[in-house]
Protein backbone atom coordinates (compact mmCIF):
# COMPACT_ATOMS: atom_id res chain seq x y z
CA UNK A 1 0.00 0.00 0.00
CA UNK A 2 1.40 3.73 -0.94
CA UNK A 3 0.42 6.83 0.35
CA UNK A 4 1.10 10.08 -0.16
CA UNK A 5 0.18 13.14 1.69
CA UNK A 6 0.66 16.29 3.19
CA UNK A 7 -0.65 15.84 6.54
CA UNK A 8 1.47 13.41 9.57
CA UNK A 9 0.83 9.52 10.10
CA UNK A 10 0.47 7.92 13.41
CA UNK A 11 3.13 4.74 12.71
CA UNK A 12 1.31 3.06 15.51
CA UNK A 13 -1.95 3.02 13.82
CA UNK A 14 -0.28 2.45 10.60
CA UNK A 15 2.01 -0.71 11.63
CA UNK A 16 -1.35 -2.29 13.37
CA UNK A 17 -3.14 -1.74 10.49
CA UNK A 18 -1.05 -4.02 8.28
CA UNK A 19 -0.61 -6.79 10.70
CA UNK A 20 -3.59 -6.92 11.88
CA UNK A 21 -5.72 -10.24 11.55
CA UNK A 22 -2.64 -11.52 9.89
CA UNK A 23 -0.91 -14.29 12.26
CA UNK A 24 1.34 -15.63 9.66
CA UNK A 25 3.51 -12.51 10.33
CA UNK A 26 6.66 -13.19 12.24
CA UNK A 27 8.28 -10.09 12.05
CA UNK A 28 7.46 -6.18 11.09
CA UNK A 29 10.28 -4.05 9.87
CA UNK A 30 9.74 -0.28 9.40
CA UNK A 31 11.71 3.05 9.00
CA UNK A 32 10.92 6.42 9.88
CA UNK A 33 12.95 9.01 8.43
CA UNK A 34 12.69 12.57 9.86
CA UNK A 35 13.74 16.32 9.40
CA UNK A 36 16.98 16.66 10.59
CA UNK A 37 17.77 20.40 12.44
CA UNK A 38 21.30 19.92 10.84
CA UNK A 39 22.65 19.80 7.00
CA UNK A 40 26.22 20.04 6.47
CA UNK A 41 26.78 21.37 9.91
CA UNK A 42 24.08 24.19 9.09
CA UNK A 43 21.19 24.54 10.72
CA UNK A 44 17.78 23.84 9.26
CA UNK A 45 14.73 25.80 10.26
CA UNK A 46 12.40 23.74 8.06
CA UNK A 47 11.98 21.81 5.24
CA UNK A 48 9.90 21.93 2.02
CA UNK A 49 9.05 18.93 0.34
CA UNK A 50 8.32 19.04 -3.58
CA UNK A 51 6.95 15.57 -5.65
CA UNK A 52 5.99 15.27 -8.98
CA UNK A 53 1.59 14.38 -7.85
CA UNK A 54 0.85 11.23 -9.99
CA UNK A 55 4.40 9.81 -10.88
CA UNK A 56 5.36 9.71 -7.36
CA UNK A 57 2.33 7.51 -6.50
CA UNK A 58 3.11 5.35 -9.72
CA UNK A 59 6.74 5.42 -9.09
CA UNK A 60 5.94 4.04 -5.50
CA UNK A 61 3.54 1.38 -6.58
CA UNK A 62 6.69 0.32 -8.75
CA UNK A 63 8.71 -0.05 -5.98
CA UNK A 64 6.78 -1.91 -3.75
CA UNK A 65 5.51 -4.41 -6.24
CA UNK A 66 9.31 -5.06 -7.06
CA UNK A 67 9.91 -5.80 -3.24
CA UNK A 68 7.11 -7.89 -3.41
CA UNK A 69 8.40 -9.81 -6.55
CA UNK A 70 11.74 -10.24 -4.37
CA UNK A 71 10.85 -11.32 -0.92
CA UNK A 72 8.25 -13.15 0.78
CA UNK A 73 5.86 -10.20 1.92
CA UNK A 74 3.04 -10.59 3.69
CA UNK A 75 2.78 -7.03 4.06
CA UNK A 76 3.96 -3.36 3.28
CA UNK A 77 3.43 -0.18 3.15
CA UNK A 78 4.79 3.36 2.25
CA UNK A 79 3.68 6.24 3.29
CA UNK A 80 5.51 10.24 2.30
CA UNK A 81 4.77 13.34 2.83
CA UNK A 82 5.25 16.56 0.81
CA UNK A 83 4.82 20.28 1.72
CA UNK A 84 6.94 22.34 4.62
CA UNK A 85 7.86 20.55 7.22
CA UNK A 86 9.57 21.13 10.79
CA UNK A 87 12.75 19.82 12.41
CA UNK A 88 12.03 16.47 14.22
CA UNK A 89 8.88 15.83 11.80
CA UNK A 90 7.78 12.98 10.02
CA UNK A 91 8.40 12.58 6.43
CA UNK A 92 8.50 9.07 4.99
CA UNK A 93 7.08 5.64 6.51
CA UNK A 94 8.30 2.65 5.54
CA UNK A 95 7.31 -1.04 6.62
CA UNK A 96 7.41 -4.74 5.44
CA UNK A 97 6.21 -7.84 6.73
CA UNK A 98 6.89 -11.25 6.52
CA UNK A 99 7.43 -14.68 7.97
CA UNK A 100 10.30 -14.08 8.78
CA UNK A 101 12.99 -11.07 10.17
CA UNK A 102 15.37 -11.56 7.42
CA UNK A 103 12.77 -10.74 4.56
CA UNK A 104 11.11 -8.09 6.50
CA UNK A 105 14.55 -6.05 7.21
CA UNK A 106 16.37 -6.51 3.44
CA UNK A 107 12.85 -5.37 1.77
CA UNK A 108 12.27 -2.24 3.97
CA UNK A 109 15.74 -1.39 3.25
CA UNK A 110 15.33 -1.76 -0.53
CA UNK A 111 12.22 0.07 -0.08
CA UNK A 112 13.73 3.33 1.59
CA UNK A 113 17.17 3.00 -0.33
CA UNK A 114 15.02 2.77 -3.96
CA UNK A 115 12.71 5.51 -3.37
CA UNK A 116 15.35 7.39 -2.13
CA UNK A 117 16.92 7.43 -5.41
CA UNK A 118 13.85 6.83 -8.00
CA UNK A 119 10.68 8.26 -6.40
CA UNK A 120 10.40 12.21 -7.45
CA UNK A 121 10.96 13.70 -4.52
CA UNK A 122 13.09 17.18 -4.12
CA UNK A 123 13.88 18.77 -0.56
CA UNK A 124 14.20 22.61 -0.24
CA UNK A 125 15.90 23.32 3.05
CA UNK A 126 15.58 27.13 4.87
CA UNK A 127 18.75 27.93 6.50
CA UNK A 128 19.27 31.44 7.95
CA UNK A 129 20.68 32.60 4.68
CA UNK A 130 17.39 31.36 2.43
CA UNK A 131 16.38 28.86 1.46
CA UNK A 132 18.34 26.10 -1.26
CA UNK A 133 17.51 22.89 -2.65
CA UNK A 134 19.33 19.62 -1.47
CA UNK A 135 22.11 18.05 -3.70
CA UNK A 136 21.84 14.21 -4.45
CA UNK A 137 24.07 12.38 -2.24
CA UNK A 138 26.67 10.06 -3.83
CA UNK A 139 25.84 7.49 -0.54
CA UNK A 140 21.71 7.44 -1.45
CA UNK A 141 23.32 5.99 -4.88
CA UNK A 142 25.45 3.45 -3.58
CA UNK A 143 22.82 2.37 -1.48
CA UNK A 144 20.40 1.83 -4.05
CA UNK A 145 22.77 -0.12 -6.71
CA UNK A 146 23.56 -2.70 -4.17
CA UNK A 147 20.20 -3.85 -5.31
CA UNK A 148 20.36 -3.33 -8.58
CA UNK A 149 21.41 -7.30 -9.02
CA UNK A 150 19.54 -10.09 -8.60
CA UNK A 151 20.71 -11.36 -5.42
CA UNK A 152 22.72 -14.58 -6.07
CA UNK A 153 21.47 -16.35 -3.11
CA UNK A 154 17.81 -17.12 -3.21
CA UNK A 155 17.41 -18.89 -0.43
CA UNK A 156 14.07 -19.11 1.53
CA UNK B 1 3.12 17.97 -25.87
CA UNK B 2 3.51 19.47 -22.26
CA UNK B 3 6.85 20.02 -20.80
CA UNK B 4 7.26 19.95 -16.49
CA UNK B 5 9.83 21.53 -14.56
CA UNK B 6 10.81 20.59 -10.90
CA UNK B 7 12.74 21.83 -7.95
CA UNK B 8 15.63 24.21 -9.10
CA UNK B 9 15.44 23.27 -12.74
CA UNK B 10 11.65 25.06 -12.35
CA UNK B 11 13.75 27.93 -10.09
CA UNK B 12 15.63 28.87 -13.32
CA UNK B 13 13.48 27.96 -16.09
CA UNK B 14 10.74 30.76 -14.19
CA UNK B 15 7.76 28.07 -14.85
CA UNK B 16 6.68 24.89 -13.88
CA UNK B 17 5.03 23.99 -17.01
CA UNK B 18 5.14 24.52 -20.79
CA UNK B 19 2.71 23.34 -23.94
CA UNK B 20 5.30 23.02 -26.76
CA UNK B 21 4.87 21.92 -30.27
CA UNK B 22 8.51 20.65 -31.37
CA UNK B 23 9.10 20.04 -35.43
CA UNK B 24 8.78 16.51 -36.57
CA UNK B 25 12.56 16.45 -36.67
CA UNK B 26 12.32 16.04 -33.18
CA UNK B 27 11.88 12.25 -32.40
CA UNK B 28 13.59 11.78 -28.86
CA UNK B 29 14.34 13.51 -25.56
CA UNK B 30 17.81 14.47 -26.34
CA UNK B 31 16.31 16.50 -29.25
CA UNK B 32 13.62 18.06 -27.41
CA UNK B 33 16.28 19.13 -24.83
CA UNK B 34 18.43 20.97 -27.57
CA UNK B 35 15.12 22.24 -29.37
CA UNK B 36 13.81 23.65 -26.08
CA UNK B 37 17.08 25.53 -25.05
CA UNK B 38 16.10 27.76 -28.49
CA UNK B 39 12.82 28.30 -26.93
CA UNK B 40 13.61 30.76 -24.55
CA UNK B 41 16.07 31.94 -21.54
CA UNK B 42 13.78 29.85 -19.12
CA UNK B 43 14.54 26.78 -20.93
CA UNK B 44 17.91 27.30 -22.01
CA UNK B 45 19.09 27.75 -18.00
CA UNK B 46 16.81 25.21 -16.77
CA UNK B 47 18.12 22.58 -19.26
CA UNK B 48 21.95 24.10 -18.81
CA UNK B 49 23.54 21.34 -16.67
CA UNK B 50 22.60 18.12 -18.68
CA UNK B 51 24.61 15.95 -16.45
CA UNK B 52 22.05 17.15 -13.34
CA UNK B 53 18.93 16.84 -15.48
CA UNK B 54 16.71 13.54 -15.15
CA UNK B 55 13.66 13.01 -17.48
CA UNK B 56 10.20 11.21 -16.88
CA UNK B 57 8.20 10.84 -20.02
CA UNK B 58 4.67 9.78 -18.99
CA UNK B 59 5.88 9.63 -15.72
CA UNK B 60 7.94 6.98 -16.33
CA UNK B 61 11.90 7.86 -15.90
CA UNK B 62 13.62 7.45 -19.16
CA UNK B 63 16.73 7.84 -20.74
CA UNK B 64 18.18 10.63 -23.70
CA UNK B 65 16.92 8.37 -26.64
CA UNK B 66 14.05 7.44 -25.67
CA UNK B 67 11.41 8.02 -28.11
CA UNK B 68 8.52 10.94 -28.25
CA UNK B 69 4.92 11.28 -29.57
CA UNK B 70 2.88 14.18 -30.08
CA UNK B 71 0.29 14.21 -26.96
CA UNK B 72 3.46 12.88 -24.23
CA UNK B 73 4.10 14.86 -20.86
CA UNK B 74 7.98 15.24 -20.39
CA UNK B 75 9.05 15.97 -17.12
CA UNK B 76 12.61 17.25 -16.26
CA UNK B 77 14.02 17.45 -12.56
CA UNK B 78 17.13 17.22 -11.07
CA UNK B 79 18.23 13.80 -9.19
CA UNK B 80 15.47 13.14 -6.25
CA UNK B 81 16.06 13.49 -2.62
CA UNK B 82 13.00 12.87 -0.76
CA UNK B 83 13.27 9.93 1.86
CA UNK B 84 14.58 11.68 5.09
CA UNK B 85 17.62 10.47 6.09
CA UNK B 86 20.74 9.92 3.83
CA UNK B 87 22.34 6.84 3.17
CA UNK B 88 25.56 7.08 5.88
CA UNK B 89 26.59 6.55 8.73
CA UNK B 90 27.87 3.34 10.21
CA UNK C 1 16.44 1.61 27.10
CA UNK C 2 15.02 -2.14 28.02
CA UNK C 3 12.05 -3.20 29.08
CA UNK C 4 10.93 -6.65 30.10
CA UNK C 5 7.26 -7.14 30.83
CA UNK C 6 4.48 -9.43 30.75
CA UNK C 7 1.85 -6.67 29.03
CA UNK C 8 1.65 -5.40 25.53
CA UNK C 9 3.31 -2.75 24.54
CA UNK C 10 2.26 0.74 22.16
CA UNK C 11 4.77 0.82 19.50
CA UNK C 12 3.21 4.05 18.42
CA UNK C 13 3.91 5.85 21.67
CA UNK C 14 6.86 3.94 22.26
CA UNK C 15 8.87 5.11 19.02
CA UNK C 16 7.38 8.94 19.58
CA UNK C 17 9.19 8.82 22.46
CA UNK C 18 12.42 7.91 21.54
CA UNK C 19 12.84 10.32 19.24
CA UNK C 20 11.08 13.25 21.24
CA UNK C 21 12.35 16.54 21.48
CA UNK C 22 16.09 15.17 19.38
CA UNK C 23 15.91 16.90 16.29
CA UNK C 24 19.28 15.38 15.37
CA UNK C 25 17.88 11.73 14.16
CA UNK C 26 17.08 11.63 10.27
CA UNK C 27 16.01 7.60 11.02
CA UNK C 28 14.37 5.41 12.86
CA UNK C 29 14.51 1.67 12.70
CA UNK C 30 12.19 -0.70 14.40
CA UNK C 31 11.35 -4.43 14.57
CA UNK C 32 8.63 -6.16 15.70
CA UNK C 33 8.42 -9.95 16.47
CA UNK C 34 5.02 -11.32 16.28
CA UNK C 35 3.72 -14.79 17.03
CA UNK C 36 3.03 -16.64 14.07
CA UNK C 37 0.21 -18.90 14.03
CA UNK C 38 2.08 -21.50 12.48
CA UNK C 39 5.84 -23.46 13.38
CA UNK C 40 7.16 -26.06 10.86
CA UNK C 41 4.08 -26.37 9.21
CA UNK C 42 1.97 -27.13 12.35
CA UNK C 43 -0.51 -24.91 13.93
CA UNK C 44 0.48 -22.91 16.85
CA UNK C 45 -2.79 -22.24 19.76
CA UNK C 46 -0.73 -20.22 21.93
CA UNK C 47 3.03 -19.42 23.29
CA UNK C 48 4.48 -19.38 26.28
CA UNK C 49 7.92 -17.01 26.75
CA UNK C 50 10.07 -18.05 29.86
CA UNK C 51 12.84 -15.86 31.08
CA UNK C 52 15.48 -15.75 33.35
CA UNK C 53 14.89 -12.37 35.81
CA UNK C 54 17.78 -10.67 36.33
CA UNK C 55 19.90 -11.97 33.71
CA UNK C 56 17.41 -11.09 30.82
CA UNK C 57 17.74 -8.03 31.72
CA UNK C 58 21.59 -7.65 32.25
CA UNK C 59 21.82 -9.05 28.86
CA UNK C 60 19.88 -7.05 26.99
CA UNK C 61 21.51 -3.95 28.64
CA UNK C 62 25.10 -5.42 27.26
CA UNK C 63 23.74 -5.88 23.85
CA UNK C 64 22.24 -2.83 23.83
CA UNK C 65 25.54 -0.99 25.03
CA UNK C 66 27.63 -3.33 22.48
CA UNK C 67 25.34 -1.70 19.74
CA UNK C 68 26.06 1.74 21.25
CA UNK C 69 29.59 1.44 20.73
CA UNK C 70 29.67 0.24 17.25
CA UNK C 71 27.03 2.75 16.07
CA UNK C 72 26.53 6.48 16.46
CA UNK C 73 22.84 5.70 18.03
CA UNK C 74 21.21 8.85 19.21
CA UNK C 75 18.83 6.42 20.86
CA UNK C 76 17.90 2.95 21.47
CA UNK C 77 15.47 0.70 23.10
CA UNK C 78 14.04 -3.40 23.62
CA UNK C 79 11.18 -4.20 25.31
CA UNK C 80 10.60 -7.89 25.31
CA UNK C 81 7.07 -9.45 26.61
CA UNK C 82 7.10 -12.73 28.19
CA UNK C 83 4.56 -15.24 29.56
CA UNK C 84 1.85 -16.11 27.60
CA UNK C 85 0.71 -15.23 24.35
CA UNK C 86 -1.36 -15.91 21.35
CA UNK C 87 -0.66 -15.93 17.41
CA UNK C 88 -0.64 -12.45 16.15
CA UNK C 89 0.39 -11.12 19.99
CA UNK C 90 3.57 -8.90 19.66
CA UNK C 91 6.48 -10.71 21.57
CA UNK C 92 9.58 -8.16 21.02
CA UNK C 93 9.95 -4.59 19.96
CA UNK C 94 13.56 -3.24 19.03
CA UNK C 95 14.31 0.43 17.97
CA UNK C 96 17.40 2.34 17.07
CA UNK C 97 17.78 5.91 15.68
CA UNK C 98 20.57 7.80 14.23
CA UNK C 99 21.59 10.90 11.89
CA UNK C 100 21.34 8.85 9.10
CA UNK C 101 19.56 5.53 7.92
CA UNK C 102 22.50 3.09 7.69
CA UNK C 103 23.65 2.92 11.19
CA UNK C 104 19.58 3.15 12.14
CA UNK C 105 19.52 -0.17 10.51
CA UNK C 106 21.96 -2.23 10.55
CA UNK C 107 22.05 -1.54 14.46
CA UNK C 108 18.52 -2.70 14.78
CA UNK C 109 19.36 -6.12 13.09
CA UNK C 110 22.15 -6.19 15.17
CA UNK C 111 20.41 -5.83 18.69
CA UNK C 112 17.52 -8.32 17.13
CA UNK C 113 20.26 -10.79 16.32
CA UNK C 114 22.10 -10.85 19.24
CA UNK C 115 19.06 -10.78 21.11
CA UNK C 116 18.13 -14.37 19.72
CA UNK C 117 21.02 -16.10 20.61
CA UNK C 118 22.43 -14.32 23.89
CA UNK C 119 18.93 -13.42 25.74
CA UNK C 120 17.59 -16.02 27.76
CA UNK C 121 14.33 -16.24 26.70
CA UNK C 122 12.54 -19.75 25.98
CA UNK C 123 9.92 -20.52 23.71
CA UNK C 124 6.81 -23.08 24.36
CA UNK C 125 4.50 -23.84 21.48
CA UNK C 126 1.13 -25.50 22.52
CA UNK C 127 -0.50 -26.98 19.40
CA UNK C 128 -2.88 -29.85 19.14
CA UNK C 129 -0.53 -32.25 20.27
CA UNK C 130 0.00 -30.24 23.74
CA UNK C 131 2.90 -28.14 24.51
CA UNK C 132 6.52 -28.45 23.37
CA UNK C 133 9.67 -26.28 23.61
CA UNK C 134 10.82 -24.43 20.76
CA UNK C 135 14.54 -25.59 19.77
CA UNK C 136 16.98 -23.17 18.77
CA UNK C 137 17.49 -22.42 14.90
CA UNK C 138 21.10 -22.67 12.85
CA UNK C 139 19.87 -19.60 11.11
CA UNK C 140 19.75 -17.21 14.35
CA UNK C 141 23.75 -18.32 14.91
CA UNK C 142 24.73 -17.39 11.66
CA UNK C 143 22.40 -14.28 11.63
CA UNK C 144 24.39 -13.31 14.79
CA UNK C 145 27.61 -14.82 13.48
CA UNK C 146 27.48 -12.11 11.35
CA UNK C 147 28.50 -9.65 14.06
CA UNK C 148 31.16 -11.02 15.82
CA UNK C 149 33.84 -9.47 14.17
CA UNK C 150 34.25 -5.99 14.44
CA UNK C 151 33.38 -4.73 10.75
CA UNK C 152 36.02 -4.03 8.03
CA UNK C 153 34.49 -1.56 7.03
CA UNK C 154 34.32 1.49 9.48
CA UNK C 155 33.52 4.22 7.15
CA UNK C 156 31.29 7.22 8.56
CA UNK D 1 25.74 -22.42 45.52
CA UNK D 2 22.24 -21.88 43.63
CA UNK D 3 21.59 -23.82 40.95
CA UNK D 4 18.90 -22.47 38.62
CA UNK D 5 17.55 -24.60 35.49
CA UNK D 6 15.74 -23.39 32.98
CA UNK D 7 12.90 -24.40 29.75
CA UNK D 8 13.08 -28.23 29.05
CA UNK D 9 16.32 -28.57 31.35
CA UNK D 10 13.38 -27.24 34.35
CA UNK D 11 11.17 -29.73 32.77
CA UNK D 12 13.53 -32.92 33.06
CA UNK D 13 14.86 -32.13 36.33
CA UNK D 14 11.44 -31.60 38.03
CA UNK D 15 12.86 -28.49 39.87
CA UNK D 16 13.77 -25.04 39.08
CA UNK D 17 16.22 -24.55 41.88
CA UNK D 18 18.48 -26.44 43.87
CA UNK D 19 21.02 -25.28 46.65
CA UNK D 20 23.83 -26.83 46.35
CA UNK D 21 27.43 -27.66 48.44
CA UNK D 22 29.80 -29.35 46.20
CA UNK D 23 33.04 -30.95 47.67
CA UNK D 24 35.89 -28.83 47.52
CA UNK D 25 37.18 -30.47 44.30
CA UNK D 26 34.44 -29.25 42.38
CA UNK D 27 36.01 -25.78 41.12
CA UNK D 28 34.72 -25.37 37.66
CA UNK D 29 31.28 -25.68 35.59
CA UNK D 30 32.47 -28.94 34.18
CA UNK D 31 33.43 -30.23 37.62
CA UNK D 32 30.09 -28.54 38.85
CA UNK D 33 28.18 -30.88 36.21
CA UNK D 34 29.85 -33.97 37.01
CA UNK D 35 29.22 -33.68 40.08
CA UNK D 36 25.20 -32.97 39.80
CA UNK D 37 24.71 -35.60 37.92
CA UNK D 38 25.24 -37.95 40.96
CA UNK D 39 23.10 -36.06 42.83
CA UNK D 40 19.97 -37.63 41.81
CA UNK D 41 17.92 -38.15 38.83
CA UNK D 42 16.71 -35.32 38.51
CA UNK D 43 20.20 -32.98 37.83
CA UNK D 44 20.86 -36.61 35.95
CA UNK D 45 17.98 -35.74 33.56
CA UNK D 46 18.89 -32.30 32.68
CA UNK D 47 22.40 -32.66 32.28
CA UNK D 48 22.41 -35.52 30.47
CA UNK D 49 22.66 -33.73 27.08
CA UNK D 50 25.75 -31.61 27.86
CA UNK D 51 25.67 -30.42 23.74
CA UNK D 52 22.40 -28.75 24.55
CA UNK D 53 23.35 -27.27 27.97
CA UNK D 54 24.48 -24.02 28.03
CA UNK D 55 25.50 -22.04 31.52
CA UNK D 56 25.70 -18.75 33.17
CA UNK D 57 27.44 -17.89 36.26
CA UNK D 58 26.28 -14.96 38.01
CA UNK D 59 23.50 -14.05 35.08
CA UNK D 60 26.59 -14.03 32.78
CA UNK D 61 27.23 -16.35 30.08
CA UNK D 62 30.28 -18.39 30.36
CA UNK D 63 32.17 -21.67 29.14
CA UNK D 64 32.73 -25.37 30.96
CA UNK D 65 35.95 -23.86 32.86
CA UNK D 66 34.38 -21.22 34.58
CA UNK D 67 35.72 -21.32 37.94
CA UNK D 68 33.29 -21.34 40.43
CA UNK D 69 33.44 -20.07 44.33
CA UNK D 70 30.72 -20.80 46.97
CA UNK D 71 27.75 -18.51 46.66
CA UNK D 72 27.90 -18.32 42.94
CA UNK D 73 24.56 -18.70 41.32
CA UNK D 74 24.31 -20.77 38.69
CA UNK D 75 22.23 -21.33 35.66
CA UNK D 76 21.65 -23.98 33.19
CA UNK D 77 19.37 -24.18 30.43
CA UNK D 78 18.95 -24.87 26.53
CA UNK D 79 19.84 -22.37 23.62
CA UNK D 80 18.07 -19.57 23.97
CA UNK D 81 14.75 -18.75 21.65
CA UNK D 82 13.25 -15.45 22.35
CA UNK D 83 12.70 -12.62 20.13
CA UNK D 84 10.11 -13.40 17.57
CA UNK D 85 10.35 -13.96 14.32
CA UNK D 86 13.48 -16.66 13.33
CA UNK D 87 15.95 -15.40 10.93
CA UNK D 88 15.50 -16.80 7.45
CA UNK D 89 13.02 -15.73 4.60
CA UNK D 90 14.88 -14.06 2.01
Amino acid sequence: MIRVQRQDFDVGAELAALTRDNPGIGGLCAFVGLVRDLSGGERIQAMTLEHYPGMTERELARIEAEAAARWPLAASLIVHRYGRLDPGERIVLVATAAPHRQAAFESCQFLIDWLKTKAPFWKQEETADGARWVEARAEDDQAADRWQDPRPEAAE
Amino acid sequence: MKVLYFAWLRTRAGLSEAEVSPPPGVTDVAGLIEWLKGQGEGHAAALGEPRLVRVAVNQVHVGPDHPLKPGDEVAFFPPVTGGGAAGGGR
